[in-house]
């Protein structure tokens, strides 16, 4: 076991299941009060292209996955060759007798395949059952779970893992991932960042998503509409992002709460209409999940490249938000500050976060104690309504047209142009001027309201200090289990938190991020004018682990 | 009744089809109301363009949106609130050009909203450049030389691409105008209207619709007479030229769940776990 | 000749229907070559999804565009040089939702390229979710309930829009295919082909056509013949079902100045003082 | 007279010909050596809403226009009352005997129409037999004047202005625009930044342009599709803005210089599509001209609220650049010196400009000597082709497709996913890593060839520093004739001009610009961390003048 913590790799062709293989695994292991952490490493091709994930299994808290793996189970060739070398030193490889190679086990995985199915073979499962064998789990509990994680061919299932067990069983190999943990209760269910993202607008009271389907973003959407029933949230797959976008502030004219959901692309495609939430002042709440670019770029990896992207959002000036949560729990309760802040304050909302976050899973409980309690502010309105009514903050009352909401006299009128009070086009200098500054003003009623939510995260303590954001910050964490350094991790990026931050201004730092031309570097520079030691950039799409971050550390403390 | 024109001063050309279009919907408004449909249920959206400024003087709720989207905005708040009577206002550059998708999906849909496309033919806020309806060989400060396409068929599209409710009227037959938006607002589903209006300072089409236009005898009985009839080059037919029944999307897509407000969505998230 | 497949290793699904349109494709750029057109005058677009990986494996010339512009792209392509022959690979939730206006007014403008529509139905590479041709009921991850959306009539639009060569053609018969395909390119003006592709993954659709389809017995002799013959319901038309000629939009739009260089537009610049 | 210049302002509704009496007013002006600049404020309306224009004539050098001036002519009673107050102390008002005031001169206008004309009058016409008898024009000028610049009903048009000149003339008032202008060889005629814009990307040989309407970008497409046979640009008015810049980018590929243009809300659209162009390399020129924003905003103002929208335009990261013309003479090189930076270094580039510039007219002659004299250096395509080929500098040779451009073995991949050298897609961690360097490395490419141009322009020497952009430097320029203050204008802003720049770093200075966020002096404090005195913002939509600008200058050094 590498670091006391117990990695599988699962690798074949896409289509053979090797990503649903590993959720069985990290299902077992988090049954078993284990922390797992999950990732999986795909390419844009739905049969064939290669694929892998990885589960890594301990006994506390987990923040990320390893590289070098303890067990694989190489579904092809391709695998075999590509993951061999991503073996620990006590690690096991299995794999089909016919693709074996030295330091492999070769299982007669095809022939049982043969032997157990008539149709719909099931490759995936000989990973599953490899994993339940040589972590201890007796052969009924196997079966059972089996039998509910796979819906199809039950039987056959069953007798193939069954097989696939007892073949691993009679090589008589060192129990090699003890599956208790003694006194410690883990969560015992995994969650992806999106799902996180989405229960926790949801949480707040989001009532429709409307949305286009862009890797890494679409599981959203596929969650909403799966839950649309259960969670009553109304999910619309539109024609393009355009459209999305445009719904969405319809909706919320009307009264939704809504949301839309992209990677840099499609939200690419949403920027007029970024920009119109801006002016009709609807609390638009936007997902931008994001991948490499530019434009299609690597559709099914991770970036940080769209930082300046997502701040400097739409034509024309506006107040808006920008977060990026940097762990799983705080993408529940940043996905619920967002779309309060939002609404209380009537401004467009930016959570960024990254494929990483977005498609790994976690296993957490679902708990409400750190999402927002409240509900925003709303204000009552008057009357006559004025849908741009001035005030002290900038802030007017919303009203909703239909009979529930209004009345036979209210007028309720949102606008693209410049405008006045009541919402009728404004062309005068003075009503123009008026209306710029009100928006403005808003400005301060959004700094105030972030300030209720923390707003940096500060992990550890040392001379050596590293700033990162998003999901950056669950590598460096993980990291830290072997060397310290004093991790800070802006939430907010807009606003800024300047007073939190105002400390480290000039200091000298580390900034990790996954891009080429430095951004959030770039950024902390002018914001708070740190001295960067080292730019530590990752730009292939793939994750740091903890191995990695430690070594290019170790050399920034040096230098 | 509350009054329907805003104290917003009126910029459109003196003799612009607008204003026939502007009466014949403050018509309709009037009785829709006196049928019984609240005011406050009723809604409108416009793109951006000559029509769009129906917007500022028409004085009930809704949005003046993006050039191109206006039909986008106006399916988010049917669908926010099926129980809203929406009206579309889109011009040719805009809804037929910027925003054709938004348009065409509407009727895919069968979304229950009314669209007016304002077609005069050209884009004349922007100065008389060519749309996406103008006549081959139209001049204009995109076309110098002529315009080189060919003009779309509205209503062969927006049938073609499934709108249950099709009608063609002309802004200066201000009743049967009105009549045919009244009808469109209550038909259950998408609706589409277009309307022959003469923009005087880029496109003065009053002559030929003054001698061309003709009211169809009735709703035709098939799908190809109904085309037919729309595509007629030599009278240029006016009145519905499709009206039927299909399931209606803001309704369908509805969940079923009922309402939880956020202590209840703590709970359920709580004792859910997903 | 040069080798028409390149080494990118291929990573459609075993099955898949864009095996049968790449070598559909192969065998008609062979054709076109054998009949003198040079093989550096043919060019690709595509759009992003699983038909585009077109790009990939077809060893030509052209752009991997974005999702749904593969057609503005190709306008752009065949604008600046008309004497290329522009084939542009379009899926169906690429080309008819995303990039739908660009279809159309590709169409409308009749620019004389040839869009070959991959119609599997589905959104392929995002994991099967709803398209605008999936037919209504259709369950994917974004419409797990059932898609409440009645599908666009591809052939239909695309007439309606004014296409000026209209096929359809099923990627199992690759002879037929190829040959519409040559046809196609040839043809002056705008040229589409909706191929009917099934999608082994999510919209598994070989039995039926292997049972439906059926072949046009020649052009049909009017439109309304066409469209009638199009949207069948019980046999799934294949062949040519319109074929005509009309000005040639990138033909039509080229200036007639001569070109200059750089010195000589100074000069000119300095003498003409516009 | 105002400052020794003479200002006229011509007020009316939409429709009545205010702009084009303006034009011909200033031709008159320019006819006889003088220099001249005029602004047209209009709304968004055909026919109906108010107008008005102001041309201002010097016998030197005018950067901008008045507000304060010498001649109004109001063509109806909103625009006798509005434009009243303008007038200088020696200034002289006309209107419609039925329209007049206090102040003002009743001329019977609407009489003279009736009995000159039987159909189609034109009331323009009247300010400028107004201007051309108080400018001392003979009334023959005038008539040749009318005939040559109004198309239709000349006969009457001319007898109409001649019987306004004889009713002015017979009120003897002193000639107060002298149009005598001794020694000076004024140039002859006006040009908008616009056409200044568009001629110079043509001259540095522009192909083609894709656009779909906006104003104030609008007047480029007109331009360009007017002049399609006389220059040999290829016009397309698009479907829609995503149509025109993805369309540019297929022209590019088949190698067409294509640019695109439009407003803020019409380049929001091209985001998606600008990203495409950072990743297939293709040199898209943008020209954005901006107008107060956010979304529909106020069409037809001026504003400079997209500094950082143009900064960081599109998803994901790729070098790019971004310039806005301090001036007229540099609208037309600057468009010329991007459209070749663009292609020697295949990235994209954004003149970004505003309403003010774009729409306003000045008089200079077109004179290509300030223009790149040579072809960007294009580099030779090796063979066996590779669309992505790693050089040393990032810049990979190009080559078209057809038989003038290639042979039978090229094979020319542009791509929008990642690719390697070929084109073809790639998913491996190394392709990706090169590729992204590939094209970062073309940025200091950039950073050189952007040497070979005036970076920043300074004008005056002073203790005061005043920073701007854009055509505000207009403005300024013209407030420089009346107060000291050192103007510093970056023209390149991405690449920042640091080198040029240096000196000013940490600096006390004052920021103009028109916006209501500080964007630009956010930006200087970002990149020079210059102490901004005072933030100077105007949002109103409408120029500073001089005097305005002396005043609130004063006020900034008394500070
Ligand atoms: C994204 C975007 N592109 C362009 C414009 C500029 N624009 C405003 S109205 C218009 C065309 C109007 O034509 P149409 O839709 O036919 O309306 P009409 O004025 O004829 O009623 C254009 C191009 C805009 N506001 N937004
Ligand atoms: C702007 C944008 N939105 C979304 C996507 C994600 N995306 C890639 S392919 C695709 C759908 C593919 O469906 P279709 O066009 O029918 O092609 P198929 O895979 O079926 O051949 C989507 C939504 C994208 N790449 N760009
Ligand atoms: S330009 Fe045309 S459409 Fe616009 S207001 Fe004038 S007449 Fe009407
Ligand atoms: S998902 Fe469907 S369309 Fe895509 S490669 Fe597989 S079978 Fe073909
Ligand atoms: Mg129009
Ligand atoms: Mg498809």
């Amino acid at each position: 076991m590498h670091r006391g913590i117990f990695s599988v790799l699962i690798g074949g062709k896409a289509g053979e299941g090797v990503k649903k293989a590993a959720q069985v695994i990290a299902q077992i292991a988090m049954d078993h009060d284990n922390f797992i952490f999950q990732a999986d490493d795909y390419q844009s091709a739905i049969k064939g292209a290669h694929n892998f994930s990885i589960v890594s299994i301990a006994k506390e808290r987990l923040y990320s996955a390893y590289k070098r793996v303890d067990l694989v189970v190489s579904f092809d060739k391709k695998s075999v060759l590509k993951h061999n070398p991503a073996l620990s030193e006590n690690g096991v490889h299995f794999c089909d007798e016919k693709d074996s190679i030295e330091g492999c086990i070769g299982l007669p995985l095809n022939r049982l395949m043969k032997e157990h199915y008539t149709t719909g073979a099931n490759l995936s499962l000989s990973a599953v059952a490899i994993f339940a064998c040589l972590a201890g789990l007796p052969k009924e509990e196997l079966a059972e779970l089996i039998a509910s994680e796979f819906r199809r061919n039950q039987e056959e299932n069953i007798s193939f893992a069954k097989a696939v067990y007892d073949e691993v069983l009679a090589l008589d190999l060192a129990l090699c991932c003890d599956l208790n943990n003694p006194g410690v209760k883990a969560p015992r269910k995994g969650y992806t960042g999106n799902q996180l993202i989405s229960l926790g607008a949801w949480a707040a009271g989001l009532d429709s998503y409307y949305s286009y389907p862009m890797t890494p973003a679409s599981s959203i959407l596929h969650f909403y509409a799966k839950y649309r029933d259960e969670l009553g949230v109304v999910a619309i797959h539109t024609e393009s992002e355009l459209a999305a976008a445009n719904m969405a502030i319809g909706a919320i004219l009307a009264g939704s709460k809504a949301a839309v959901g992209s990677s840099g692309g499609g939200v690419a495609l949403m920027q007029e209409a970024f920009s119109l939430a801006g002016m009709v002042e609807a609390p638009l709440l936007v997902f931008l999940s994001s991948r490499p670019g530019p434009a299609t770029g690597a559709s099914t990896y991770t970036a940080q490249e769209d930082l300046n992207f997502a701040l400097y959002q739409g034509h024309g000036e506006f107040p808006r938000i920008v977060a990026s949560p940097d762990s799983y729990e705080r993408a529940l309760s940043l996905s619920a500050e967002l779309l309060d802040i939002a609404w209380e304050t009537q401004s467009p909302a930016i959570l960024l976060t990254e494929k990483h976050l977005s498609e790994c899973m976690y296993n957490m409980d679902l708990d409400a104690s750190g999402l927002p309690q409240t509900e925003p502010v709303m204000k009552k309105p008057a009357s006559p309504y004025h849908r741009y009514a001035f005030t002290d903050d900038g802030v007017s009352p919303l009203k909703y047209p239909g009979e529930r909401n209004a009345s036979a006299e209210d007028v309720i009128k949102w606008n693209s142009n410049e405008h006045t009070e009541d919402g009728v086009r404004a062309d005068d200098a003075d009503e123009i001027i008026a209306m710029k500054d009100k928006r403005k003003k808003k400005q301060d009623l959004i700094n105030k309201l972030s300030r209720n939510y923390q707003r940096v995260a500060e992990y550890g303590e040392s001379e050596l200090i590293v700033f990162a954001y998003g999901s950056t910050v669950l590598e460096l964490r993980e990291a830290q289990k072997y060397h310290d350094f004093k991790l800070i991790a802006p939430i907010y990026l807009d606003p800024f938190p300047a007073e939190e931050l105002e400390k480290y201004r000039g200091k000298k730092a580390v900034v990790v991020e996954h891009s080429a031309m430095p951004n959030f570097s770039g950024f902390l520079r002018a914001k708070l004018g740190i001295e960067v030691i080292k730019d530590v950039l990752r730009y292939d799409g793939r994750p740091f682990d903890a191995d990695e971050l430690v070594n290019i550390l170790k050399e920034a403390k040096n230098a | 009744m509350r009054n329907l024109t805003t104290t917003k001063e009126n910029s459109w050309c003196p003799g612009c089809g607008n204003f026939g279009i502007f009466n014949a919907v403050k018509k309709s408004i009037e009785s829709l109301v006196e049928m019984g449909e609240p005011m406050e249920n009723i809604v409108m959206s416009s793109g951006i363009g000559c029509h769009g400024k129906m917007f500022d003087y028409l004085n009930i709720s809704g949005i003046f949106g993006l050039h191109g989207r206006a039909m986008a905005g106006a399916s988010g708040i049917k669908i926010a609130n099926p129980n809203l009577k929406v009206i579309v206002f889109g011009g040719d550059g805009d809804s037929m050009g910027e925003g054709l998708e938004h348009t065409l999906f509407a009727a895919k849909r069968n979304i229950d909203l009314t669209m007016i496309l304002h077609n005069n033919g050209v884009y004349g806020l922007t100065t008389g450049q060519a749309s996406p309806l103008s006549l081959t060989g139209y001049r204009g400060l995109s076309t110098p030389q002529g315009n080189l396409e060919t003009p779309f068929h509205t209503l062969g599209l927006i049938m073609e691409a499934g709108a249950s409710f099709v009608a063609r009227a002309y802004s200066a037959r201000i009743p049967q105008l009105s009549e045919l938006i009244t009808q469109a607002v209550l038909h259950k589903g998408f609706s589409f209207i277009e309307v022959l209006q003469p923009c005087v300072s880029y496109n003065n089409t009053y002559d030929l619709y003054n001698s061309k236009t003709k009211n169809l005898a009735g709703i035709p009985a098939s799908d190809e007479e109904a085309i037919k009839l729309a595509k007629d080059e030599n009278d240029i037919y006016l009145g519905v030229f499709r009206q039927e029944q299909r399931p209606v999307f803001d309704q369908e897509v509805q969940s079923k769940a009922r309402a939880m407000d956020r202590q209840e969505r703590f709970a359920y998230l709580e004792s859910r776990q997903f």
